[in-house]
Order: C-alpha cells, then structure tokens, then sequence
C-alpha cells in the first residue's frame, strides 16, 4: 500500500505487449543475471500517507529545540526572522516549486523573471552590478568566490580572516585539497582581522589536505576573505583589506549579511571584488540547515567567471521583453572540465523566496528590520554584560545583528539550563569550531547570540533573568 | 568583453524607476508582459508589517559608526502586499510545472511530487529547527536522518553515506575527494579520472575541481563504454572512473562486471553517478555492481520538487573501506539507554571535513525519507518497472517517426534523434521541441547526451499515465509528418502559443542585462 | 419542460466513460480545453490512501442489510493523484481571481484578501475543533465570537448581533423573521415590506420567504429613495423597509433621517442591507441613521474571499428593543472568576431559534476579526476613505466616455452606463464586459441596477493602486474610443484571449446539460 | 500599523485634485454632518500582522477539543475524516479562493469546470439526475427541499421524522415562521421513524412561529422528510416513506449522509423526489461548524424550481466545450419576489473541495471509508455495549456510520471526563435537542457516538477503556 502509480494491470499487460515483451522483468534482460536483487530491497513495505505522517510528526515532535517552543537567541548564520503568511503562499505557488531549470525560457518566464529580480536585489544588497542566481548555501558560495578570485589573480595563496563562519572555513579547507589553494587564516584581535605583514606559511592541517604540487610557501595571497559583519557581529575595516589588496594585488571576497546590509554600507562601495553570502534570512525557514540560499555577487569585469546560472533580459522573436539564462558557455553542460564551476541544479526556489521576501519588506522594511536588530542586540547584550562574569568576547569593537560573551560557566551548560527555561539560549564557539580556534580565546566558555525583529523586549528580559539563573547556579 | 560598458557601477545609488507597471495585465491574455516589481515601485508604498517588540528605539547613529553606516537605504521595490500577490501569481501563470502537465525531461526525472512531502517539509517541528541546537534538543530530526541513511545504503548496496551534499554535483565533487582522500592515505598520486564521452558535463567539471584531468573514453556502437580503449586508458595514475548506469543514453551497461574488475584491477575506484538511479529501484544496486562511491540525486529519484532549478540533495554513499573518510559531523545511532535510542553526532577518524554550512538540505532530506517510506522496498520495484516500462513504451510508439539510435529495450529514459528530420526538412531538435510546448507538454532534453546527433532524450517518468503517453505520442507524431509535409514549413515560428515566443537567446548575451539596473 | 427528455434516470447505473482525457493539455495553451475528470478517469486507477487501523474486516455484507446495501459503488473518477493535480491546477489556470488582476465588480467587493486571514482559517487549534464539543471545551473559540460581536457593533452602532447567517441573503431573511418576532409580539400582522427599485434581487426574494409582500417604491432624479412615493407607500401595514446605504448606485441616502423617522413613525422597522457597508466604515454608523436591523457580508467588507461564490457571512446586528429575539444559542462572555474570563452560551429569551446547523460559518468568523483587528478602527476608516477616493477617481477618469448618470461625488462604486455607446453606435454593456476581459481586468457588474439603462457598476475597492486604476481608466478608454471608431467594429467577437471565447448562455438554458451523465 | 492600502500622501493628494476636492474629508459631504462619528470607531487602533496572529493563535490554543489534541469520536454532522494534504494544497489554490461567483464565463472556466464535475458527483451519490452547485449547509438544504416540496405539492403541510437531525429541524422550524409551512414532528420508535395513519395536528411549537393564516390543521401533507441513515445512524425504512408519499401524493425529501452513501442504496433508487445533505465529510474542515457544504438534488420534473445556482455545459462561439451557469431565471437577481430561493454566495469553495477529495477517493475510495466506517462504529459499539450500564438507543435497528448509547451516568459528565483522558466522548443528546425530544426518551442520558476511518483499534479500545472508568466512578 503507497505509491503514486497510475498504472493499471490492463494497461501493464497491454504495454508489454506493446512493446514485445511477455513480463516486466524481461525489461531488465541488459542487467546481469547475478547482479540482480533476489527477494527485494531490505526495506520495510510501504505505508499509506496518514501513517508516514504520523509517524514523521512523532519525529518532528522529537525535536525540542524547534522555534516554536524553544525561543530562539541563536543565529551564526541561521536566523528567525519574520516571514509573514503572504510570503509562503506566493513562494509554495506550485508553478514555482514542481518546474525544472529553465531549459525552455518560452514557457519558464515565470521563474526567469523571479530570478532576474533576485538578482537586481542581491546586486544591490552587495552593492555590485552582477550577481547570480544562487549557489548551494553561504559555504558553497564562499568557495566559488575564492575560486574566482584564484582564477582572477592567478594565485593560490588566499588569506582567510578567522572572522569567517568556521564552518565556511572548513569547508574551504575540504575543497582546497582538490583545487590545491592555499588557505592560511588570519587571527582576530577583539573580533578585528588584524592582516599580516608578512607572506607567511599556510596553515599546516589544511596544507595537508592539500594537493601535492602544494607548496606550504605559496608567496603573497592571490585572495583576501573578510566577513561584514563577521560571525561574531563585528564591523570589520573592509578599508583596510582593500587597501591590502591593492597592495597585494589581491582580489578582495566579503562575505556579508544580507539583512545587516540594510544598514551598513555595501561591500560594493567598500570595493570588495566579490561579495558573498547566506540568504537564508531572506525567507527560509530554520529547517535544520538547509536548504538555504547561497548569494554571490561580483564586479563587472568577473561575469565571464561568474558560476553557475545566470539570467539576462532579451526579447522574444515578435519583441516583447523576455529572460533567459545567459552566458551559458561557462557552465559545466557546455564548457564541461573548463567550466567556471560544476554547479547544476542550485537553490533558485530559496531566491524566489528572497525575491517575494525582499519584495514584502521593501526599501523601507529591509532598513527596519536591520534596525531592530542592531537594537535588540544592543539592548541584550548591554543586559547580559551587566550580570557578573559575563564579559564581551570582542572588547568594544561595534557589533551589529549578534555578538559573542564569555560565560562564567561552559556555554553548552547554559545553553542546557535556558532550554529548560523555554529559551535556546545561543551557539556555543566550540560547538562550531570543534574546540580551539585563532577567532576566540577560549571557545568553551564563549557563547554567541543573536536578536531579530521577533525578540520581544519582554522575551529579552526573562532570557537575561533566566541567563543569570543558569550562569549563577 | 564588449557589454561590460553596459553594466554601471555600484547599483546602490540607482533607486528603482519610478512607477509604469500595469498591475492589471493577467496572462489570461496570453502574450502580455508582466512589468518587473521594480516597475510596479512606488516610492512610500509598502507591505511589510513587524510585531511591537517594546525594545528601546535607538536611531541608527547609536547603533552604527558613521564610517559603517550606509547614506542610503538599500533600494528595493516598494509595493503593496496586492501588488506583491498579483505580481508573483501572474509570473507563476507564466509557468509550467509539473503540476501543470507532463514534463518528459531526459536525464531529469521529472515525476510527480507528493502533495504529503510538501506538508512534512513544512511541519513546525521540523521547518523550526535551527542548525546549531545541541544533540539531545534535536531528536527527532538526527532519528530521521539516520532512517534516510540506512534506507540509502539499502536502496543501493552501500555501507554508509554522508547526506551534507546539497545537489548532485556537490555529491560528485564529494565523491573525487573522497578518492583523493583513499589514494592519498595509501600514499598514491594519481592524477587521471576516466569519463565515458556520454557523460553528463558535471562530472567533467567535477573532475577538474577534484584536482584530476579528464580521460575520456568512448562508447562503443551498443552505446556502451568501449571496453577495448577502456582498457587501453587504464593505468595505476587512473584514480577512478565516473559512470551512470544506466548510462545517459538510457542504456544499461552490460558489462559493468568487467568494467569493474579493470578498473579495480589497476586499484582506481569505481564512482557511480546516481543521476538515473530511478531505473534500477529495487532491481539491481550499484553496490553489487562493483561500485566503491555513489551519489543520488534526491530530488530526481526521491520526488523533490525541482524549484525550477533547486533544491535538491546529493547524499554520498560509500563501500566499507571508504567509511573513515566521510565528510563529517555525522549524525549517528548510539548505544541505547532505557530511554531507548538516543542519537548524536559523530566524525568519521579521517574525514575530509565538511561539505556544506550544516548539515545538508535537510528539509529536503525529510521529503525523500516521507517518499521511501510510503513506497517501501515493493513501492521502490514498481516505481523502477513502470519508469522503464513508460520510456520502452514510447521507444516503439515513436519509431520510425524519429531516429533511434539504439533501438533495443532501454531503462527509464530513450535518446531519440531528429538528424534524418534535420538532414531531410531542416526541423531540428531544437524546433521539435519548441513546437511541443504548443501541444502542452514541456520539451524533452536536446542535444545531450553530445554523443548523439541531434538528440532528444524522453523521460516520461513512471507517473504519467498511458493515457498522457499517448497524448505525447500523437502530439510528436504530429510534429514529425507536418514537418515531412511542410517539408520544415515554418518550425522556426515555434511555439505560438505560449507566454512569450521564441526567445532571442543570442542577444540576452551579446548585451547582457543581468539586472533591471543594468541598461537604465 | 422539453429539456426534461434528455435527461437519464437515476445515473448511479452510469458508470464514468472511458478514459479519453489528455491530462497533458495545459493551459498555456490558450484555448485548449480542459477534459472533464471523468474522462481522465481509467477503471481502477486510483489514488486515495487510508491509514491501518486494526479494526476486523468485516464484509460489507455482515454490516448493510441487503435491501439497504447498494448494488455497486458509486460511480466517481478513478484518477492518479498526479493526474488529480494535473487537472485542477490547469482548471486553476483557466480562472481569473483578485490575485491575478483587478476585479472591479460593483456591489462584491472586490477588495485583496490578506493571506494572514488563510493562515489563521487553517490554525489546527481553529479548524480541528468539533461544533458540538460542550463550553469548557472551546473557550477560544467562543471568546473569538464574542470579540467579532463586539467589534461588528462598534462598527454598526447597534447593540447585539447574531453571526449564524451563513451569507448576506440568509442574513436578510434572518432579519425579516426578526421584524415578523418583533410585530408578533406587538400582536400586529403587517402584510408589506418596502424596497426601493434599485434593490438588489436577494432583498424581494427574502421579503417574500418572511412572508411578506414587496412594495416597491421608485428612485427620484438624484438616485434616492423618492420621498413622496415612500410617503405614499408607509401605513400601518409596512413591517419595514430594506435599504442599503449608500445605494445600489453607489450613492448615499442622504435623506436617510427623514426616511427612517417616516417609517418608524408608522411603526415599521429599518433594515440595513451591509453589503456597501465598506464606503462607510468608521464614517457613519447604520446605528446612528436609524436602522433597527443591520447584516454585514464579511466575505465582502471584511475582506474573506469570495470562493468562486461563497463561502461568506452574513451576521445580523440589531439594536436593543430587538435583541430578545435573535437567533440563538449566542457566544457570551459569562461572569469573570479568579481564572479570568470565561464563555459560554446562552439563548435569547424570545428567540426566533436557529438559522444555521450549527454556529454559523465560524472559520469566516474568524478571519473577520483577523481582518478587523489588523486594521483597527483608525484602519478601517482609512478602508472606506480610499473605496471611495478610488471610485471617484475613476468616475471622473471616465465621464465623457461613458454615461454618468449621477455625476456627483459617489460612495465606494460609481454606476456607468453604456446607453450612449448602444444608441450611437450598437455596442452594449455586456460588449464592453466581454472586451475588458481582454485586457487583464475583470469586467464590472452589467445590467445592475436594473433601474440604469446598459449599467457599468464599478468597484475599485481601496486595495487597488492609482497605477491599476489608470490602466483600467486607458482600457476603458480604449474601448469606449474604438468602439466609437470602428462604429462598435466586431464588438460581438470579444473576448478573444481568454481561455474560452464568448459563451452561448441561450443553448445551455435550451438543452440543460446539468451533469456529465446527462447528455450520455 | 496595519493596513493594506497601496496610497501614497503624495497620490492621494493627486486623486482629490483630480476629482476636484480638497480633502478626504469632503468625500463624505453627502453624509448628513449630525450622523458622521466623531473621534473615530470604538475599536483598538490597528496591531501588525505579527501581534494580531498571536493573539488568534492564543485563542486557539484555548481551544481543548481541537482533533489533534482529543481523539474525536463526535458527528452528528460534523466528522473527522481523512483530508490529505493533495486535497488541501489543490482546494487552496488562490484561483480558486479569490474569485466571485462566475458571472463572466470566459475567464471562470476553471470553477464552472469544478462546479459542473462536483454536481455530476453529488447526483451521483443521490441517485438524481440534477444536483445544485451547493447551498450553505445541510439544514439550509433541508429548508430548501422543503420550500421545493411544498411548492411542487401546493400543500403547506409536512412531516418531519424525529430522526432529522434535531439542529436542522430547529431550522426548519425558524424558517417556517416566514414560509407558513405546517410542520408535524414524526417520532421514533426504536430509532425508526413511525409514519402516522391520520393527518393530524402540526407542532404546537412551530404552529406558533407560524404565519396568522397557518392553520392547525393543515390536512394531509405535501412533504415527508426523513434521513438515511437518520441522525442516530438508523437505517429508516424509505420503500414505506416512498409508499407513504404516494398514498398522501407528497413529495419525498430525504436528509442522506454522503459518506454512508458509499455502501447504501442511494435514495434516488428509492424513490426520493428531493435528496438534502451536509457535506462537510467531503474534504471540509470540522472547523466548529462552518464552512460547511449544503448537498442538493432533485428529480428532473423538479429542475426550473431548483435553488441556487446550477452549471450546464454548453460551447463558446468557436464551438469548444465550455460551462455557464443556467436556468438563470429561477434565480434572485433576475426573479425577484418569485425567485424559487433568495441564495446568492453559496458555499463554492466547499462544492469544490468535495469534488476534489471525491476525485481523491474514487469509485473504490469512496466505498472503502464507507465501510471502515461502519467496521469502526460497529467495532466501538459492541465493546460499549459490553460495558454495564450502557444500553442501545435505538435497539437493534442497523446502524452505520454513528450509534446512540444510554449512559449510566449523564452523558455530559462522560464528555468531561473522557476529556480528561485525551478523547472527545461523542456528542451528549441533550445538547442537540435542547431537553426534552421525540426522537429518544432521556437525552441527557444519551451518547451519540460516531467512528471514522481515521480511529484505530487502539484507539477505540483505549476510549472505551475510558468510558468504563468513566461510567463506573
Ligand atoms: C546524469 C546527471 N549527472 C549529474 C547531474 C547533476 O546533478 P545536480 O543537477 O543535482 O547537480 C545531473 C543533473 O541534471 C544528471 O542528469
Ligand atoms: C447589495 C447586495 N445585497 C445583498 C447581497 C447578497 O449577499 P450574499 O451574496 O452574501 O447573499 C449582495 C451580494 O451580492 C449585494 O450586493
């Protein structure tokens, strides 16, 4: 019992019959006797819907920390913003969601257009004329950000500011081993980048997963990777790395947040080469991590080494305005080794989403909602920092979005002791960095928090009563 | 490159021209244009409404140092919440989707999605979670991944997987340095990674980001690898060869056998391209076949919507000896307590680390799981039975009416060909399948796989019913002797009918407009 | 009745044709017809799933006895789910709505409907809830009753109100048995209820399911009630009159007190008809012009949609001499204890009894308050400012153009007319309905009032932007310019670009085809 | 906050200098001064969609009864079925949601479609060949099937068996004040209705709601109304009703459930003139009570004096297959005073839910819940009435869909405490009836019990394993 299957026995038969054939498994005759699966998949039979449903809500239920019971104060590249009934009506149109990569632009207008407007807002979120139509997740984007700025520079050096999500850092350091760059990172001072002098050696435990040609000396970084704000909230000097850059003839990568944009001056006007970013707070839900958005913006002269899709205003054969996919030949389906990138299928349902978010919110409620923000976290951090042992992580340097405290006790046990309290208190450094990191002193007593619009002031100060019950006790 | 001077710079002082859209216009009126939402702008109009937090209103020259703080605010559309509705719903009747009608998209799988995957995906307890909670406070999502693991090593024969990739081709790049990773710890460089010449172009570019070059070897004239110059290419500097069976001409492989033992024989790795795994659902695994890494594509196989164009997922499987190397954090079944199972995470001892922000596409992970359990192991049979029964049911139909290739039962997908059309009337595939959106149904895949002249690749997927094969049948039938009786007549006028004609792909390249910003 | 002959018996013997359907024809097609879902359906396909339950199987035969057992199912369509959203998404693609465009249809109401309102229409803690479950059981719900209540008498003026009528009409009706409760127990028999000309066809049709007679009295020269014929036509035997203010014409009764002291001085009562209660909002309040009697259309003021023709609401408020005898039981709030407020039911004394199975359409309900409480009063006052700034907009944007009959400042709709059009040059209101189908908008309402001649009722509603309403002011324009150049041209052709051309009502009514068994 | 209105300042001041005025204000001129509020409407000021959501989602959770919190075992009308998540996602499309009633058929195919494939199935399950595009619910239909029938018999009396639902003849009762009709309740015996030898007296009760010239004795009757299976989930003899109409030349309305309909002779075959219903059992919400769907069919004679709305195929000018609504003239707006009903807005949204989930359950689907439904009531029953103290209502008359039990202890304090346990018991007699009623000797000890295909085994034996302590302290 359960499947989709419109076929009946009559029709099977008269199918096969069709064709030639006497039985379904002679439509398997060019599968070798000896391959094939004898008495089944080792799989349970199938159920009906309701008792799949049923038993996939027990699992959901199994989930405390869901945001509808836990309150939540943690962020780190994955917020919970405000996305309002309309939103999720118009982005679940079922045209959006059951169609395929716009292959045929005649009959995909829809999804063509969406994207074309996504990519104007991301461009001007970034502050930069070109941007495509998503990658994989903040990651993914960082990574063909840097690959684009190797490419561009013809260097494999790339310093990456330890002020990048340390996630995203590992994942840099996964792919380096095949595209051989040369990642060192570059420590932080009260949550600043401080950018060396010197050339300096990579870093040993990413140069090992290096290729081999990998010289542990690669010379000056064809790449500088910044965060804006950074992971730890802070307002990094982007002015600085530019002119780092210069120096260095070095492309310059920011990876930025696309609500504190709406605040903060653009990476763009900074000069940042490339901007990169986690869209997720544009739409899409927590969801346990994905699928979320990766947004990648960049110069006019890197568009011929933009990856992945890319679509462009035309006119259809009688005139009228049309969209496309463009500038096709970088891609894996034509260029295939040479390609920029070997994305195919990405998240443009998640830059729908972005699309009708940015939509709703508007030049007026973009600004707002970074707004609130910067003051919710104000207003908490300025009320966790006056309970005793709780001390900032990044000195004064301004912050905006989250920010990172030293707790008296481990992170992880407040984080247990505010989920008894109905609160998922924040991400605990190490959690993230797998224990001790150049970003951070001491990573298991160092909590990160973040405040969106939702946060009410009277959530906010039963939060820091109960933070001060657990850090206490 | 000439159109560079048509992008300005800096967009962020360009604010959104001043209104002209003419929210009214409907696509029941066919060719009419929706104007952009930047169009349908005006200045002081807004939809967005926030909850009263009560959190002290500090202006933003608290918050932010002037040298941070932007002049201006970011421009965006400023438009109603009904003109946000009526501008989005307009665009999605300019659509077609799955959900509108067949969509017989080789090497694409375009089946029916399940209305229950898209409630699972949107359950609070799921949809709410956040990423960075701790182990014990995420139960039941760690519960249902490891069940989506288990249930994968089932369906294709392997011993784990790693569900952090978010498509195929990420699942691919996994899969190289997951390669890399094993040659690596037995102190080998190699630097060659074979490719049948019908392979799909991510596995390629793949290959490069992999730190590999590309050999490729041909297929043979069943449509099959070449065993012979398989053979002459390989050597101990070949890390692996990158296959789908069946292939990409819906061909199975017949000799996979071989193919394995040569190349396990020179020590390579054999990777498995779980692109067209659909055909083999419950039939035969790739693990029996001799495969050490396979990838699927979730949203192909396991029903995720395509999203016109994502999400998707691209779990990695892997044989025993490659467990160790897995992409890491994995979530994990530990021991059971009285409280019965408990899971956590876990990372593999010589991982290659991460390979996305978390933990992959999870929300998209819990469709698949939902898909699986609803067919179980028998459901799984029948989806792969009437796949290939569906695509060799249109192989006959259409005989004679178009080239075939390779006319001989084929899995879940037939490659045909328009190159006698071509040769004989000038209709190309290109036309074939312009002229098919008037008849409803969206085109097939043309021109791949490249080894084919001409090629257009039919999936018709195992959910369509006969009684759209044969709608699909007459309407192709149809093209072709109107083409033999217009000798090509006007195929270059194709499609009609549809929300906007034949689109000038050439120019949208030639001066690209990448943004509303860009030629205003 | 001569159609009669072509229709079958009982056609539970009929079973669904053959299966014929081409589910792949979408609606990107312009024209393509749709296939009914019988025709799609194939004998044995199937797609529903129910749960495993573990109750005994018994045979139908052990449960039904034989004289009562049906001798084979009932006929429906036996389709796939895939084939199931195939369908009614492309019938979906073939319906124009508010969220595709534009709806100016006079007297509905036609304004956007928030999404919020579905959100909280599908609240588990809303929709699950069983109608019978007793007080303690359902104090959420009975406080969102008694909140609605509250809110829809602030904005009527009125002291007490029912919200069991289902819709507008069955509100009319439930305030007609009102007036009847009321003069019953004044033991007075009145035979007459007044009604303007202009009335909508749902007030006669109600007055006479009250048991009452309609007089009619005429509208004078500025589209009012005229005042000497209501006086000519009050007596002691009027029960009451129906009015709705403003008019039918979209203009406001602006002798409304001398109307209302006229009736009530012969003892009659004042009912208000709400369905153009949304010009007024927080402007004037029916209460305070007189009215005894008042219901409100939520499905048009407070913005629930329309449903393709329902479902609505249509609550009754009345003022206190009437509040003894509506409908019951009623949602109230009950003494407040130390656990806060607490609801429950209570039947008026001299109730006329029930009007709906239930306690009217409660999830409506609850959109309404959503509705009215996102706006606020300073909202919804804003509401009718802008109904009515936009109606006139378009008023002025169109004199010259068309007919005015009244050409003053109008309420929340404007009466056109396209006499002049037909005279000069043969091209009627339903012409220029059919043609503004062709331009993305929905026609306005033809032919009502029946009092103006080739009517044109136009009803921006407020949720329309200036930019929407200029480009219905061009289409009109377009159309009242072309017909007068081409002399009215094929004005009878239109529409052209909707999904099916214009439709010959006359050959439905002739041979009445009321099912698909009935012609088969 | 909170508003959705798209005028700017600037635009509405443009506007008034367009028509000519100089504020706001003078739109209302026609508004006599006296009358014009002052001070504004006495409403809070508007909350943001956030706020007012969760004030409602509040409001719901106040709600103990909802389905997913008691398993419910209550109908009388209203019952828990099975609505997969297909049904709803396809009856959601905003199509569908937000357009008016099809007044312009060329661009409403889409719900005249729906329309017309929902009364082919609606006759379908009645046994008739006409079927109306729905009414607001099932007491409504019942109201205008007796309409109908008094009209077609020109005779103003009616029988109304005991076995209709006690709500609906209420209904009946209210209406009847306006229509004059003579209304006589037929009681029960043994959950049967007992059609009487005489003509006899109409209800005292309803005689005085009635109109001055209603007579009390009306002779004999145009109309009997009887359910199938009635509201005590008896199956009623309707071969003596059908026999009983012929002898007194009335006409036949019978009050059928649509689900039972899957394993009953349908009352067409029967021989009922006019078949009524409730359809919220076919893909509609329990939603406390409405939006429900009003079921009605009829015989062919009886087509021109049908209610509401009725679509019929026809072509459009190119000869393509197209639907209309038709028989136009029996309507309100184009009759008037003799307009067979004053229906307008219907319940469209429901007609096409229950096309769609009837197009979910198919020929077999359909049957199958039928039939579970009968298994589980007959499965519940028997355990229940293995319990002391509980006795058969209705004695052994066969019952399906829904039972009535005597309770040794009032039914309401069953309710309560069942409530305790998790279940929502059934639904007490007495708080349908009001007291006192023909239809059952002593409704406050009287359970009306109705098991769906949604209740497992499980379920049903831990409910009674409730119901026996709960009847026992
Ligand atoms: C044969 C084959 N391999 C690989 C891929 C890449 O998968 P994805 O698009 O998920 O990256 C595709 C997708 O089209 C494919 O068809
Ligand atoms: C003026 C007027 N009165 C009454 C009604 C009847 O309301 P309903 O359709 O809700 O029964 C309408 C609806 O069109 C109307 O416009």
């Amino acid at each position: 019992m359960g499947d989709y299957l419109p076929h009946t026995e009559a029709e099977i038969a008269a199918m096969l019959d069709f064709i030639g054939l006497g039985s379904l498994d002679e439509l398997f005759e060019a599968v070798p006797e000896a391959l094939r699966i004898v008495g089944g998949l080792d799989l349970p039979v199938g159920q009906s819907e309701p008792d799949v449903l049923a038993h996939v809500e027990a699992l959901a239920d199994a989930n405390a920390a869901r945001a509808d019971r836990l309150v939540c104060f943690a962020g780190a590249g994955a917020y919970d913003h405000e996305v309002p009934p309309v939103v999720r009506a118009l982005a679940g149109r079922s045209e959006f969601v059951t169609s395929y990569t716009p292959y045929q632009p005649e009959v995909a207008q829809g999804v063509l257009q969406a994207m074309f407007e996504f990519q104007t807002m991301a461009a001007r979120l970034a502050g930069l004329p070109v941007a495509n139509a998503s990658l994989y997740d903040g990651a993914s984007a960082l990574v063909e950000g840097v690959n684009l700025g190797v490419a561009a520079s013809g260097r494999p050096g790339v310093w990456v500011s330890a002020g990048i999500h340390p996630h995203w850092r590992r994942v840099l350091g996964t792919f380096a081993a095949g595209t051989g760059h040369q990642l060192r990172t570059i420590p932080l001072l009260d949550g600043r980048t401080v950018w060396p002098a010197d050339a300096g050696p990579a870093d040993a435990g990413l140069a090992d997963a290096g290729p081999p040609e990998g010289t542990a000396h690669p010379g000056p970084p064809g790449v500088l990777v910044v965060g804006y704000p950074n992971y730890l909230g802070c307002l990094e000097d982007l002015g600085e790395a530019r002119r780092r850059c210069d120096e260095l003839g070095a492309q310059l990568v920011v990876a930025a947040d696309p609500v504190a944009a709406g605040i903060l001056r653009s990476p763009g006007e900074w000069g940042a080469d490339v901007v990169v970013g986690e869209g997720q707070a544009l739409g899409t839900a927590l969801g346990f991590g994905g699928p979320y958005l990766g947004l990648f913006a960049c110069s006019a002269a890197h568009v011929r080494r933009l990856p992945g899709r890319l679509v462009g205003e035309t006119v259809d054969r009688t005139g009228t305005t049309a969209y496309v996919t463009t500038l096709r030949a970088r891609e894996q389906d034509i260029r295939r080794e040479r390609a920029t990138s070997n994305v195919c299928t990405n998240q443009t349902l998640m830059a729908v989403t972005a699309a009708i978010q940015l939509g709703w919110l508007g030049t007026a409620g973009l600004a707002e909602v970074a707004l609130r923000c910067a003051r919710g976290a104000r207003y908490c951090r300025q009320a966790l920092l006056g309970l005793d042992g709780v001390t900032p992580l990044t000195g004064d340097t301004p912050v905006v979005r989250e920010f990172a405290v030293h707790t008296p006790v481990p992170a992880a046990t407040v984080i247990d002791r505010l989920a008894e309290e109905g609160f998922l208190a924040g991400v605990a450094l190490d959690a993230l960095t797998g224990g001790e990191d150049p970003s951070c002193a001491d990573p298991a007593q160092a909590l990160l928090v973040a405040v969106t619009e939702r946060r009410t002031a009277r959530q906010i100060d039963t939060y820091v009563t109960a933070f001060d019950k657990a850090v206490r006790s | 490159m000439s159109e560079h001077g048509t992008i300005p710079g800096p967009p962020s002082e360009v604010g959104p021209r001043p209104a002209g859209g003419r929210a009214a216009s409907a696509p029941l009126l066919g060719r009419a244009a929706e104007p952009t939402i930047f169009e349908l702008s005006e200045p002081g109009r807004a939809s967005f409404q926030l909850r009263t937090t009560g959190v002290p209103e500090w202006p933003v020259e608290d918050l932010v140092p002037p040298e941070h703080r932007r002049s201006a605010p970011v421009p965006l559309a400023e438009v109603s919440e009904r003109d946000l509705v009526g501008h989005f719903t307009r665009l999605s009747h300019r659509q077609f989707s799955v959900d509108l009608g067949a969509y017989p998209l080789g090497s694409c799988t375009m089946k029916y999605n399940p209305k229950l995957c898209d409630a699972v995906a949107a359950l609070p307890g799921l949809a709410g979670v956040h990423p960075a909670a701790p182990a014990p406070l995420v139960q039941g999502w760690l519960a249902l991944l490891v069940e989506l693991e288990d249930a994968l090593c089932a369906i294709t024969g392997m011993a784990a997987a790693t569900l952090q990739p978010a498509a195929g081709a990420a699942g691919e790049l996994t899969g190289l340095l997951l390669m890399r990773a094993w040659h690596d710890a037995h102190g080998e460089r190699r630097r060659r990674v074979i490719i049948p010449d019908s392979a799909h172009g991510t596995n390629p570019a793949s290959v490069t980001l992999g730190g590999y070059e590309v050999t490729t070897v041909p297929s043979d004239d069943r449509g099959c690898v070449d065993m012979a110059a398989l053979r002459a290419a390989l050597d101990t500097d070949v890390a692996g060869i990158m296959l789908t069976n069946p292939n990409t001409l819906g061909l199975f492989e017949e000799d996979i056998v071989g193919i394995a033992a040569a190349v396990h024989e020179v020590g390579g790795l054999l990777y498995y391209d779980g692109a067209n795994l659909n055909a083999i659902l419950g039939v035969v695994r790739p693990g029996d076949m001799g495969f050490d890494i396979v990838h699927m594509n979730l949203h192909k196989t396991f029903a995720t919507p395509h999203g016109g164009g994502g999400p998707g997922a691209g779990p990695v499987a892997v044989s025993a000896r490659l467990v160790d190397f897995l992409p890491g954090p994995r979530p994990v079944r530990l021991v059971e307590d009285e409280a019965g199972e408990r899971f956590g995470w876990s990372m593999p001892p010589r991982s290659i680390g991460r390979v996305h922000s978390w933990h992959g596409n999870a929300l998209v992970l819990a469709r698949a799981i939902t898909y699986i359990a609803v067919h179980g192991g028998d459901g799984l049979r029948r989806v792969a039975e009437r796949a290939v029964l569906n695509a060799n049911w249109m192989r006959v139909r259409l005989r004679g009416l178009y080239d075939v290739p390779f006319d001989r039962t084929c899995m879940h997908e037939v490659v045909l060909a328009a190159a006698t059309l071509r040769k004989e009337h000038g209709v190309r595939a290109l036309d074939v399948a312009k002229r098919i959106l008037e008849e409803g149904f969206h085109s097939p895949t043309v021109y791949f796989p490249l080894i084919v002249d001409e090629a257009l690749m039919i999936e018709p997927t195992e959910t369509e019913s006969l009684q759209t094969l044969e709608a699909l049948g007459e309407a192709l039938e149809r093209i072709a002797l109107e083409a033999a009786a217009l000798d090509g007549g006007d195929a270059a006028a194709a499609p009609r009918t549809t929300p906007v004609g034949r689109v000038d792909e050439a120019r949208a390249a030639r001066s690209l407009v990448p943004t509303f910003d860009a030629h205003r």
